[in-house]
């Protein structure tokens, strides 16, 4: 009897989350393809659960945060002295954001340190490219010489100079992206569309059940 | 064909509607096709991809090392539309759990949406669990960096710069940032496995990786390492599927040159 | 050198799959290395990839299905135990049991290893420890077998028959399409999978299905033993000599490796250096070549007479949908044309439908609002980040027809041109669906580089005009600049891209000629 | 004043973030970590004041009988909450299997809508010259179709495998599919390191000009 109850437990722990998935996404998908507003209104209250599950989620991430960088301070563990810098900014803001997202704390810091490192890091891409052009853009096989080709004509094709070297290049460089890389393109965006709608619709029919965690095996 | 048309019409179905419907609805009966064919003649041969067969080497040298391997799911999160390119990242982060597990060393996970978190988590103790660690994995093993991905990218170079990571393992949905941590990956010398579908960053990708997953291939993860049936019976149902793009297109050409 | 079981084709030694014949490479007869997961040919006892040992040497390697076989009997027997049951009795027997093993193993631990523990250098265990808590002993790995490898197994196989084999393939409700499946596949738990699990395991020796492989542990497989033998414990004896042993003269390949990591760093500084090189001296010089020689496209130039012939007090409506990513593109050119926007004393409607865009673009519509002398909220209104994407420019358009906004725009009136600022295509593609085609408005767009292949045919089309006039990247920006004759960041810039593309194309030539001559000099770069 | 301030405060954490290109430095890492905890300070304000204050919480507080169905969502986050907690862990699946459930429609709809039905559309082309517009645009609309077509083919994973019919028509197909990828990343690369190069040249502008005044 208890073995029983056990089962049909173990039994509606793994489909309650199956069903649920199934249906939800199931009247989301039709959403896609009916224009009636009962549908529509269900689906956009659904897509604004998902945006208010998140952002709760974003709540949960902060506490992993928290979490490994205390303990991480805690123990002592290498550099545990730039986790207390973490920690303490995060936590400013936080606090001061707390009654509003315009307080004067949060936004100086947005403006005085958040942006211009952002700003900073992200530029670091130039010289990243840099050095992934040196080392990356060399001449292994025949396939690769059409990469390196390709890229150091749209390079030049592209600023003005490149009417210097010669009238043709720009000309080419349009070319190419007009017919060959839109071709490409083209065909990779096909084929990951066909790889999403597969692995969504796997989801949807409960193959795959990337929800069904450790609930299930830590019984 | 007039009442047909009347009925769409009064259920809100366009002709763009109709033509999409059109395009979703075999995938549902091959996908159940190909999968019961699998299961009655076994498997497919697959053509290599030197991505996958990569993973499986890097985790055996980052074993051999002693030191983690760092894997990510991209930038994106679930819920949203790229929920399959996270999917995908996240059956490569079960396959590389389970193998270095197996060794001893968990792996390195960080998560850039917060709602990849529970669901990494889950992969990882799932694994844990699996390979005999009933007591569950440490908490920083899975790191929520931040939902900014320029903050995440920074993160992830500290890890890969200082958490003694040997391989780099990176595949889901990424924006320009890949680069700023794949080359700190490059510099600091580790074997990395890059995968994205964006047609912008891949070459990118291409370039600063020693293995790339080009698009489409990072779906492929569960039918690759984990050998799932499904996914096995997925990559059917996408190659039949091609098959038919193909011919709709060559139909498509053919009727346009000829009007 | 690996041969493929099925067609024989020769592989790589560290394929999973024939490149022949797409098979899986030596999956279930041989041993799997618990070192590096490579697959073994059955009867080896020495890993072909690693090294390292595959059978205790205790045990001769033919003894090896024999006793994985019985592995699985125990496991099944253990699965076949009621679920309660199981939990408390079995386990603490079967705990005993490995503890005994297991301080059995303790007490044979080489002295050397017990020294060993001050001293520092990479093989000391100390160092894999401060990783991972975990490391049961001080063994070396492949001497040490998980305490609850029995209870790891029968977990593993019970795993196999609930979720595996009965509910991974088809979920419950699809179960009924198929008519010819066994009974009972959908119960979670419980007898009816037993059979075949125990068939399962047994099949280890032969073949397997794909699924449970998955799910017992590979490296148990070749670890049946739990004691080591003395033969084992004379070769961790023979381990720690060599560990104990003065390091040999490594001193050719550490300096050169020291002169490797030098030169490299040495590589990138110069590298690092050119590029910044390339950007500052061209902005301090303050050269004007581009200015002079730059050609103006006519698709720019449509864009700067669409905003040219707006009469003044005009509203204009703007949606800045770009990321940080493109934001190095984009800015330039939202500068260029605000500048002449507010020139034609035009009133602008700032809208993003990224958030990421109305943030970026808050910084620079104040700016040049504040040139020239732009009152927020009277002359200009920063909506910023509008949500529902997919629906968001319609919304916004019919938003402006309403009341509400009948004092900024004019009641039911349209804004008299809208200007898209896209990094990606599909932003622009939202505008003019829903936008530009069912209501008819004048557009123009800037659009980033990589965006423009999408862009340049909404443009082209002459019969519907659907886009006035369209800039691309940088490039573009700076044309806008130089046609308006108001120079400015992005025509600056474009001295400095110039000199660091050329840059970039020498990088890369020098990039292969020490490729290729390393290569020459049979050194693999 | 405190405009000079975030000039300098800017200027010198550009700097620092520079400083990693000749080495990895503790001011750097401080930087970085600096960077790291704001930018998840400020995602949580922003989270709070824009999504859980004004869509869920302040419906339910003012309006809970007009306003029930946010209920779900409250109940998901509370289910997503026992996830922190090894035992009640199974509970969470539900709120996660909701989030999979929603994006795999989402995923499934978007590619529909947004790449695959408009790229197969675009990809009907005329090669005739009559209709294409002349013999030079008929040319390129036929490498566009072939080029398509071979990157497609390239991505096969089942089919095509040697011994299987057809197959030397894929493989075929698929060189030239592997060509026009690179081709393609190779314009990619070309194209997109101009934005790169000019979020640096916006920074040193910033660092010359606005800050060091070197620029007129």
């Amino acid at each position: 009897m208890r073995r029983i109850a056990q089962a049909v437990g173990v039994g509606l722990r793994r489909s309650i989350p199956m069903a649920l998935a199934i249906a939800i996404g199931s009247l989301v998908l039709v959403d896609f393809f009916f224009d009636q507003p009962h549908i529509n209104a269900l689906g956009s209250f659904f897509v604004e659960s998902v945006v208010i599950l998140v952002a709760f989620a974003m709540i949960l991430g902060l506490l992993n945060v928290l979490v490994v960088h205390f303990r991480r301070i805690w123990k002592r563990d290498d550099g545990w002295y730039y986790s207390i810098a973490l920690v303490s900014i995060a936590l400013v803001v936080v606090v001061a954001g707390i009654p509003g997202a315009d307080s004067r704390v949060v936004t100086w810091v947005f403006d005085n340190v958040q942006f211009p490192l952002q700003a900073a890091t992200f530029s670091l891409l130039a010289f990243f490219v840099a050095t992934a052009a040196y080392r990356g853009l060399r001449l292994r096989s025949w396939e690769s010489v059409a990469f390196v080709v390709t890229a150091v004509v749209v390079l030049i094709g592209q600023v003005p100079v490149g009417r210097y070297v010669s009238e043709l290049l720009p000309q080419i460089k349009d070319w190419i992206l007009n017919v060959p890389s839109t071709a490409g393109m083209r065909g990779i965006i096909i084929g990951v569309a066909l790889g999403t709608i597969a692995t969504g619709v796997r989801v949807l029919t409960g193959f795959d059940r990337p929800y069904s965690g450790e609930g299930d095996s830590t019984q | 064909m007039e009442f047909l048309a009347a009925v769409f019409r009064d259920l809100g179905i366009g002709q763009q509607q109709a033509l999409m419907f059109a395009l979703l609805l075999p995938f549902f009966p091959l996908l159940l096709i190909m999968n019961r064919r699998i299961r009655e003649k076994g498997r497919p041969q697959l053509r290599s991809i030197p991505g996958y067969d990569a993973v499986q080497e890097y985790l055996g040298r980052a074993a051999e090392s002693g030191r983690r391997v760092h894997v990510s799911m991209g930038t994106g999160g679930i819920g949203a539309s790229v929920t399959a390119e996270s999917l995908a990242g996240l059956t490569v982060l079960e396959h590389i759990a389970a193998h270095a597990l197996a060794t001893g060393l968990e792996p390195v996970v960080t998560v850039s949406d917060p709602s990849l978190l529970p669901v990494a988590q889950d992969v990882v103790q799932k694994a844990c669990v699996a390979q005999g660690y009933p007591e569950g994995h440490d908490p920083a093993c899975v790191r929520f960096i931040s939902s900014d991905k320029v903050a995440y990218a920074a993160g992830v170079g500290d890890i890969l710069g200082h958490a003694q990571v040997a391989a780099n393992v990176m595949v889901g949905s990424f924006g320009d940032e890949f680069l700023l941590m794949s080359e700190v990956g490059a510099r600091k010398g580790l074997v990395q496995v890059g995968g994205a579908t964006s047609p912008q960053i891949l070459p990118f990708v291409y370039a600063s990786t020693d293995q790339t997953l080009i698009g489409e291939e990072i779906f492929a993860a569960g039918a690759y390492l984990l050998g799932k049936t499904s996914h096995l019976a997925s990559l059917a149902t996408q190659d039949w599927l091609r098959t038919a793009v193909i011919f709709t297109i060559v139909v498509g050409i053919v009727v346009r040159s000829l009007a | 050198m690996m041969t493929c079981p099925h067609c024989g084709a020769a592989n790589k030694p560290d394929s999973r799959f024939c490149g022949e014949c797409g098979q899986p490479l030596g999956v279930p007869q041989g041993v799997t290395c618990p070192m590096c997961d490579t697959p073994n040919p059955p009867g080896v006892s020495v890993c072909t990839k690693c090294g390292a040992q595959l059978v205790p040497p205790g045990l001769s390697p033919t003894d090896m299905p024999l006793e994985a076989g019985e592995y699985g009997e125990r496991a099944a027997a253990a699965e076949a135990q009621p679920e309660g049951a199981r939990e408390p009795a079995g386990d603490s027997r079967e705990l005993e049991e490995t503890e005994a093993a297991i301080g059995a193993a303790e007490e044979m631990v080489p002295p050397w290893l017990k020294k060993l523990e001050g001293i520092p250098g990479e093989e000391t265990p100390a160092e894999l420890e401060e990783e991972d808590q975990r490391e049961l002993s001080e063994l070396p790995e492949w001497l040490e077998v998980p305490p609850d490898l029995e209870e790891m197994l029968a977990e593993a196989s019970a795993t196999a028959s609930e979720e595996e084999v009965a509910l991974a393939e088809i979920p419950s409700w699809l179960q009924a399409l198929r008519p010819d499946q066994v009974e009972g596949d959908e119960e979670p738990t419980g007898a009816p999978g037993l059979a075949e699990i125990t068939g399962l395991l047994k099949g280890i020796k032969g073949t397997l299905g794909i699924e449970p492989v998955v799910a017992i542990p590979r490296r148990a497989m070749p670890l049946p033993a739990a004691t080591p033998s003395s033969a084992s414990y004379e070769k961790a004896e023979l381990f720690g000599t060599v560990v104990r042993e003065a390091a040999r003269p490594g001193v050719e390949v550490a300096p050169r490796r020291r002169v490797e990591t030098l030169m490299a760093s040495t590589v990138r500084w110069i590298i690092y250096l050119i590029l910044f090189a390339g950007v500052a001296v061209p902005l301090l010089l303050g050269s004007t070549w581009s200015e002079a020689n730059m050609p103006v496209t006519s698709a720019t130039a449509a864009m700067y007479e669409a905003v040219e012939a707006l009469p003044a007090d005009s509203v204009v409506l703007i949606s800045h949908d770009y990321d940080p990513g493109s934001a190095g593109e984009m800015v330039p050119q939202v500068e260029a044309v605000l500048h002449h926007l507010m020139e034609r004393q035009a009133r602008l409607i700032n809208v993003s439908l990224t958030p990421e865009g109305s943030r970026l673009a808050r910084q620079v519509v104040e700016r040049v609002a504040e040139e020239h002398g732009y009152v927020p909220g009277e002359d200009y209104l920063s909506l910023g980040y509008v949500t529902g994407v997919e629906a968001a420019p319609r919304t916004i358009v019919e938003e402006l027809r309403s009341a509400e906004w009948s004092g900024f725009v004019g009641t039911g009136q349209d804004p008299s041109l809208i200007v898209e600022f896209a990094g990606t295509p599909e932003y622009l593609r939202l505008w003019l669906e829903q936008v530009q085609g069912p209501y008819g408005l004048p557009m123009v767009a800037g659009v980033s580089a990589t965006a423009d292949p999408y862009a340049r045919p909404y443009y082209r089309n002459e019969a519907q005009r659907q886009l006035l006039g369209l800039m691309t990247g940088l490039v573009g920006a700076a044309e806008y600049e130089r046609h308006s004759g108001e120079a400015g960041l992005a025509l600056a810039s474009m001295d400095s891209q110039s000199v660091v593309h050329v840059a970039m194309v020498l990088l890369i030539m020098v990039g292969n000629v020490a490729y290729f001559g390393g290569r020459l000099r049979g050194k693999p770069s | 004043m405190s405009e000079l301030l975030s000039v300098w405060l800017a200027a010198i954490l550009t700097l620092i973030v520079y400083s990693y290109l000749l080495g990895d430095n503790p001011l750097y890492r401080l930087a970085q970590h600096v960077f790291v905890g704001s930018s998840v300070g400020y995602a949580v304000v922003v989270v709070l004041h824009s999504v859980l204050r004004p869509r869920l919480v302040e419906p339910l507080l003012q309006d809970a009988g007009a306003n029930w169905p946010y209920l779900l969502p409250l109940l998901l986050c509370l289910l997503l909450l026992t996830k922190t907690r090894g035992t009640t862990a199974w509970l969470g699946n539900s709120a996660v299997a909701f989030l999979f459930g929603v994006g795999a429609a989402l995923a499934i709809g978007g590619a529909l809508l947004g790449s695959f039905l408009p790229q197969i559309q675009a990809s009907w082309v005329s090669v005739s010259p009559s209709s294409a517009g002349g013999r030079v645009a008929a040319a390129n609309n036929i490498l566009l179709a072939v080029g398509t077509i071979g990157t497609l083919a390239y991505f096969y994973f089942t089919m095509g495998v040697r011994g299987s019919p057809g197959s030397g028509l894929v493989r075929f197909a698929s060189t030239v599919g592997r060509w026009v990828i690179l081709i393609t990343f190779g314009a990619i690369f070309g194209n997109r390191v101009m934005a790169y190069v000019s979020l640096l040249i916006e920074r040193v502008y910033f660092l010359l000009g606005d800050w060091l005044g070197l620029l007129g």
